[in-house]
């Protein structure tokens, strides 16, 4: 089954061919929904194969590269396009099709009767394709393909709607903010591979040879620095502090784009990449250091802003950055295992409420249209007591809001906790480890706050809808229901993998499944810390301990949020009005966007303004044209030499003839 | 390969259907369109045994060399020759040209016979350039280019059309004559002989002589280039120039300047050449960083594509300056992909230009819902420019970066590669302006999409685009060996001049002397190792660096430094 | 006797030619330089160029002065319309007797030596000078000598073209 | 035989006065037969030149410049008969176009 690895991008790619080139001839809906379908299917069943064969080996033995072609070879540099499977590649081709294959199933249904539905699936596809040749490269450079191309991708469906001006705007805002990512990227990967050949004679891109020769990575030094801009890259793509505000603005796509791109799989590349090169960071405790304190403080941050939006669409936004936050957080307390474990339950219940969001609006969009109303579909505001209509999208919706919030039992809980307790006991960042865990512990709270608010505004209460938009609400079709009830399904149950020791054994000998499974891939990082005396802090009553104050936490934020918004609704417009500014500042995103306009993009344009009509056009062209200009000054003066009478040329012509004779002779 | 003077024919193919023109009447256009096409046809499929025939040694190939002038003196020989360096560039020219002379199949309807034969005769100098082995030989083709393009430009052009005709011709002027100068300088400094390039490689110049002429051929490759602040004729020329016309200066005549640095500057003047690389780096850095950012602002898409070439030029000359392997295999790649991708651009650009009569970004908008399949195969040409991976410009791109990274550049290298990030956003600006947003302007509701010329023409760019940027090797593979001659060449000669033992060649490690990241060796220690070693000449190999165990290993043995 | 045959025809040569440049009626001018070509010829013969002597009478005297004088009666010119003004002519004339005065220096300094040939009066009397100079135009001077037939081929389609109106 | 400087200096006086006339006159083809005048007085240094040093080239040279001024006379005259059609005139101060 290995050796078929390179269907899993492929499937997808044909995809891409015939809806793109012949997607306008076919027109048939089911035709198109269905090819693209089938392709991100094909392309699951083959990495299921591929997980089951994984699973049949000894640990040691589940690292296989499959080599397709040298793709650029270059003196000593040299990149195959070649594809490598072990347990965390395994795990995200899982997750990047099984989602993909959900969220393709319900477009179906979701772009019913959109223009352009086969350009659609054509970038849907093409988004899997990248995706699978990021979570599947064995080198940098497919990575980087897959890197670049899902950016690329997000581009294409984030401006999908293009004749929408914010579309445009946001679709190319994500793509540079994504470069800006791989600027880093590419730096990280320079210096790398320039110190590791120049001083070690190892020029390599491949993981497989750089984990073989991890022992030459230096602690620290250049490592921080490769550390820091590949963590730059990161953040980019997986919309970090600072480069996170594209992230929100792609809510101009389609919500089953939203769900794909900006929850279940795009997003998640910055922490696949660097669980990839856990070797690299482990070196470098300052790195490790810059990431947690990133995804801690992008993880409150992102927290804060959602709890004041009424967008449906934007609180999930700032929820995922909240979340990508907590990834980091515990990738960079040294916790990689865990970082790709919430990667991964987030997954399911981020893909849960994106796609329950989207039947929401859905819904909402038919309700308003049929009484033409031109109220936004997406907005809290206009919503209340859809769960009466809208039962299966409720209860998915429920599931999986609990299951971000982190009660016991469901997905988010073991992924959640295992990272606070992890920001807790790691060995790496001494007294910071309080700080790290009490900023989880509040995002964690607010996380509670903010989905709950979104539940209760949205389900809960009497509807803010008129009579006739809500006879017009219907719960949406199977197609869109069938991928909820899924993914409803994995978030309540998907942690199980991962019991926390503690818990498991109190439980009567239940096994960490996930941690045993991910062993072959952190090998070298476990090693290392353990032969360099990073130990983490080791205490049963302690993790207990927090375990039980972050379900309080938690349900303390769903208490809030209850009493807030179902019991006495009059609360929050209180607290608006008596700290507008706060409020003001929250709602419009701290004004980040505005603060980056006015320190980058506007002294930009200036400048390209300036160079272009100051420097170019005055300057540059100024001398050339002087130049010019001065010559003809000269030689307009001259030609009044020419009087055109032929006898004044004769007269020089014999004057000439005088002087050169005459300097002949008297010289 | 037969006897067949291949290199002769392909140079002179264009010039017999230029002579064949002169006999057609001048009213049927659509035969002189149909007999220019049909001959740039045959020149390109006349170019392809040269890539069948090729044998990737690095020596020069296809070698004609019959004695031609004999006054006094002076010899000039008839010296025709062809490498990996030069080979792609050849096919590029050849498969450009039917394009361009496609491009303005309908476009341009006066004068029809001379433009066409303007254009012949340019392909005639584009080649003739790239093959010429004597340096006399390729001053001549390298003003026989500048002629047709003149009138291209200042006949068939836009409405400033003279005065970027004008301009155009007495900034090449300038730089070509001082190159002149040099060259005939070099000649007296080799004495006597013929004007041969092989001849002239082997000189032993000092630095001061190196110095001055390097500076005269720099200038007028720069200009060609055209580097930074050398540049404003590129956009004048481009606005004005008629779309056939702007590919070929986008695609081919920009590279005469790139390649004649890696063909005569560098190998030629390999001490001025480490004398000057900070100089070059530092005006192609702002050349990337100044040429993005008035990209950013143009309003005019021909003019933003224009300024884009300079952006990309300038990582060209990044790479080329690296000397080495990477650096300059990617500089040569990054031609080729600049030639295929910011052509595609002109084409693109005269598509809506033919269309509307106006190249206003302010004009336009909405356009991807009344042109899909234009929409389409912009957004691609617009990707491959911004250098997505998967298409052909990451690769030349990333290559430049990494050996840029790799020689003593490395500061340089960190700005430029800043350019990654203002190339997305002018380009995907002008994209989103020109095609994204509503439909407003009534004048473009009854756009027509793209008509199956113009597909046609697109397509074998838009898979050149794909398959470049997926499979390079060929490309890579063919000029890996002429470009390893070229830096061992330039290295060499620098190394005899700084007394630094052969043994420190290596491409990978830049500039010898120049400190690597954290190397904890000084580079001292490492030169006596080198020179024990038997075989210190195959040690100037670039490829010493990968398996064995090469001199560069001497500061691995190092303490790490915590 | 031969030193005052030279002076008679040099005075003859000397006026004539100010007689060319003085008259006002251009008819006369014509007359005058007619003369002294004669004269010159007649140098020609002193020099031993019998040939070159009858050439230029029979082309010069002969061909060249024909057709002006020609030109002259169907433009129907009888005098100079107006003069040159008087520092134009002064001006003029003493830059022509400076030439004068730089050349005749020039003869004075000396220097216009040079090892003398085997062509001697005896010789060109011998070989003849009309078989010297046809050997020397058709062997050494073959090419230009040909291309001389161009250049009046050239000369005679210009003045083709120049003289009518419309071809 | 004379002194080679006999001819030479009647050579010079020749071709000052045919300067002087080209200098001074305004009627065209007056000036064109001070040129002739010039011409031939070139021509007799070549003969003379040629005489003394028992050379043929000389002599040959000047079969050559009598043929360029019988095409000069051909071209120049029949430019004249040109110009006089246009301007009725053949003063040189009207032959102006070349005037600014």
């Amino acid at each position: 089954m290995f050796e078929y690895v390179w269907l899993i991008p492929l499937f997808p790619l044909i995809g891409v061919v015939i809806n793109g080139l012949f997607g306008k001839k076919i027109k048939n809906e089911a035709v198109i929904g269905g090819i693209a379908t089938l392709a991100v299917v094909g392309s699951f069943v083959v990495a299921c194969g591929i997980l089951f064969q994984l699973l049949s080996l000894p640990g040691e033995e589940r690292h296989f590269v499959k080599t397709v072609f040298t793709w650029i070879q270059c003196g000593p540099f040299k990149a195959d396009m070649a594809f490598l499977i072990d347990p965390l590649s395994a795990l995200m081709l899982m997750v990047v099709t099984g989602v993909g294959s959900l969220i393709h199933l319900y477009s179906i249904g979701y772009m019913h009767g959109e223009e352009g539905f086969y350009r659609y699936f054509t970038y849907l596809n093409l988004f899997t394709f990248s995706m699978l040749l990021l979570v599947s490269g064995a080198n940098m450079l497919v990575m980087f393909i897959g890197w670049e191309g899902v950016g690329l991708c997000s581009y294409l469906l984030i401006g999908y709607y293009f004749h929408k001006k914010s579309a445009g705007d946001a679709g190319k805002k994500a793509f540079v903010m994504n470069r800006v990512g791989d600027f880093g990227f590419l730096l990280g990967l320079f210096t790398l591979f320039y110190y590791m050949g120049v001083n070690h004679n190892v020029w390599t891109v491949d993981f497989t040879e750089l984990a073989k020769h991890a022992d030459l990575i230096p602690v620290g030094g250049v490592t921080t620095v490769v550390c820091l801009c590949f963590f730059l890259g990161a953040t980019g793509k997986s919309a970090q502090i600072p480069l996170y505000t594209w992230l929100p603005d792609a809510m101009e796509g389609p919500t089953p784009v939203s769900a794909l791109i900006h929850a279940a799989t795009m997003v998640t590349a910055g922490v696949y990449m660097i669980t990839r090169m856990n070797y690299v960071y482990i070196k470098s405790p300052t790195a490790l250091l810059v990431v947690a304190c990133v995804g801690a403080a992008t993880a409150l941050f992102a927290a804060t802003i959602g709890t004041a939006q009424n967008d449906i669409k934007r609180v999930l936004a700032y929820s995922t950055v909240s979340q990508l936050g907590y990834m980091f957080l515990a990738l960079g307390c040294g916790a990689f295992g865990a970082g790709v474990f919430h990667l991964m339950t987030h997954a399911f219940f981020k893909a849960c409420l994106f796609l329950g969001s989207g039947s929401v609006i859905h819904a909402m969009h038919h309700a308003l249209h049929a009484e033409h109303s031109s109220a936004d579909p997406q907005d809290m505001r206009n919503m209340g007591g859809l769960r009466k209509k809208m039962p299966i999208t409720f209860l998915t919706f429920l599931i999986a809001t609990i299951a971000i919030a982190g009660i016991p039992g469901f997905a988010g809980f073991f992924s959640k906790d295992e990272i606070l307790w992890q920001a807790y006991a790691n060995p790496f960042h001494g007294p910071v480890n309080f700080v790290l865990w009490a900023v989880g512990a509040t995002a964690a709270g607010l996380t509670a706050f903010y989905m709950f608010r979104l539940v209760f505004m949205t389900f809960f209460g009497e509807t803010r809808l008129s009579e006739k938009a809500w006879h017009h609400l219907h719960e949406s079709p199977i197609v869109i229901t069938l991928p909820l009830m899924v993914l409803a399904a994995l978030s309540a149950l998907g942690g199980w993998i991962g019991v926390p020791k503690v818990l498991g054994e109190a439980l009567g000998g239940l096994p960490n499944m996930y941690e045993h499974y991910m062993e072959p891939v952190l090998a070298y990082s476990t090693e290392y810390m353990h032969t360099a005396g990073l130990h983490g802090l080791h205490s049963e009553a302690a993790e207990w301990g927090l375990m039980g104050v972050s379900v309080l936490i938690a349900c303390c934020g769903i208490a809030v949020a209850a009493a807030l918004y179902v019991v006495k609704p009059t609360i929050p417009a209180a607290f608006t009005s008596t700290f507008p500014a706060l409020h003001r500042a929250v709602y419009n995103k701290w004004y980040v966007d505005e603060i980056y306009d006015f320190l980058f993009v506007n002294p930009c344009k200036a400048l390209g303004q300036f160079l272009w009509k100051g420097f170019d056009v005055v300057v540059v062209d100024g001398i050339v044209n002087g130049v010019a200009a001065v010559f003809r000054g000269f030689s307009g003066i001259l030609r009044h030499v020419q009087t055109g009478f032929v006898h004044n040329y004769a007269y020089s012509m014999v004057l000439g003839v005088v002087v050169i004779v005459a300097c002949y002779l008297f010289r | 390969m037969s006897q067949l003077p291949l290199l002769s024919i392909l140079t002179f193919l264009p010039l017999i259907g230029a002579i064949l023109l002169l006999f057609m009447p001048k009213n049927s256009h659509g035969a002189i369109r149909g007999l220019a096409l049909a001959v740039s046809a045959v020149t390109f499929v006349a170019s392809i045994p040269l890539i069948t025939g090729f044998n990737p040694t690095g020596g020069f190939q296809f070698v004609e060399n019959v004695p031609w002038i004999a006054a006094g003196p002076f010899q000039m020989s008839y010296h025709l020759g062809m490498d990996g360096i030069s080979l792609w560039l050849i096919i590029l020219t050849t498969f450009i040209m039917p394009i361009a002379i496609l491009s303005t199949w309908t476009a341009v309807e006066e004068k029809v016979k001379e433009y066409m034969i303007c254009l012949l005769l340019l392909e005639v100098g584009m080649i003739g350039s790239f093959v010429a082995l004597d340096l006399f030989l390729f001053y001549i083709y390298w003003e026989v280019m500048l002629i047709p393009m003149y009138f291209i430009i200042g006949i068939w052009g836009g409405k400033n059309r003279i005065y970027a005709a004008v301009k155009f011709f007495i900034y090449t002027m300038v730089g070509s004559l001082l190159m002149l100068v040099a060259l005939i300088a070099l000649y007296f400094k080799a004495g006597a002989g013929d004007f041969s390039i092989l001849r002239f490689y082997e000189l032993n110049l000092d630095p001061v002589t190196q110095t001055w002429m390097f500076l005269a051929f720099a200038l007028a490759f720069a200009i060609k280039v055209p580097m930074f602040p050398l540049h404003t004729w590129l956009p004048d020329a481009h606005t004005e120039a008629p779309t056939a016309g702007s590919v070929i200066l986008a695609a081919v005549l920009l590279k005469m300047g790139t390649y004649g640095y890696v063909r005569f500057a560098i190998p030629l003047f390999p001490d001025a050449q480490a004398k000057f690389m900070p100089l070059i780096a530092t005006l192609s850095v702002i050349g990337i960083v100044y040429a993005s950012l008035v990209a950013m602002v143009q309003q005019d898409v021909k003019k933003l594509v224009a300024y884009s070439s300079v952006a990309h030029l300038g990582f060209v000359m990044m790479g080329i300056f690296a000397l080495n392997q990477q650096g300059v295999a990617g500089g040569m790649l990054q031609m080729l992909n600049h030639g295929v991708s910011t052509g595609a651009l002109f084409l693109i650009v005269g598509f809506i230009y033919e269309r509307r009569h106006t190249r206003m970004i302010s004009d336009f908008g909405g356009l991807a819902k009344q042109m899909p399949i234009f929409a389409t195969i912009f957004m691609i040409v617009t990707f491959s420019s911004i250098g997505l991976p998967g298409t052909n410009g990451f690769v030349g791109e990333f290559l430049v970066l990494l050996g840029a990274f790799e020689s003593s550049m490395r500061p340089w290298a960190i700005i430029a590669t800043s350019g990654v990030i203002l190339s997305a956003v002018y380009m995907l600006w002008m994209f989103q302006r020109v095609m994204f947003g509503e439909l407003s302007n009534p004048k473009n509701q009854n756009l027509k999409d793209l008509n199956a010329r113009e597909i046609a023409i697109m397509i074998p760019l838009v898979v050149l685009i794909f398959v470049m940027g997926v499979y390079p090797r060929p490309f890579l593979d063919t000029m890996a060996p002429s470009i390893d001659n070229m830096i061992a060449q330039a290295k060499k000669k620098q190394a005899v001049a700084m007394n630094v033992p052969a043994g420190m060649i290596n491409p990978h490690a830049g500039i010898p002397g120049a400190p690597p990241i954290t190397m904890p060796a000084p580079a001292g220690e490492a030169a006596p190792a080198a020179q024990a070693a038997p075989a210190v000449p195959t040690a100037a190999n670039p490829h010493a660096g990968i398996p064995g165990a090469p001199p560069i290993e001497a500061p691995a043995a190092a303490p790490e430094n915590k | 006797m031969e030193s005052i045959f030279f002076i008679v025809v040099a005075a003859v040569a000397v006026i004539s030619s100010l007689l060319v440049i003085t008259c006002k009626n251009p008819i006369n001018s014509a007359l005058s330089l007619v003369m002294t070509f004669f004269c010159l010829a007649t140098f020609y013969v002193m020099l031993d160029a019998p040939f070159l002597a009858v050439t230029q009478v029979i082309v010069y005297a002969g061909a060249i002065m024909v057709l002006i004088i020609f030109v002259i009666m169907l433009l129907n010119i009888r005098t100079e319309t107006a003069k040159r003004s008087s520092h134009a002519v002064f001006a003029g004339s003493a830059l022509g007797i400076f030439v004068l005065f730089q050349t005749c220096l020039f003869l004075m300094r000396g220097g216009m030596t040079g090892a003398p040939g085997p062509l001697d009066h005896a010789a060109i009397v011998k070989a003849g000078h009309v078989e010297l100079i046809g050997k020397a135009l058709f062997t050494d001077f073959l090419l230009p000598f040909e291309i001389t037939s161009i250049l009046l081929l050239a000369a005679i389609v210009g003045a083709v073209i120049l003289a009518k109106k419309k071809i | 035989m004379l002194a080679l400087n006999n001819y030479l200096i009647v050579s010079a006086i020749l071709f000052s006065i045919g300067c002087i006339g080209v200098l001074t006159k305004r009627n065209a083809i007056v000036i064109f037969m001070c040129v002739e005048l010039m011409l031939n007085a070139v021509n007799l240094s070549f003969i003379a030149f040629s005489r003394y040093l028992g050379n043929l080239d000389g002599q040959i040279f000047v079969f050559f410049v009598m043929t360029v001024a019988a095409a000069e006379a051909a071209v120049g005259l029949a430019l004249m008969i040109a110009f006089y059609k246009n301007r009725e005139s053949i003063d040189v101060e009207d032959i102006n176009v070349m005037k600014l």
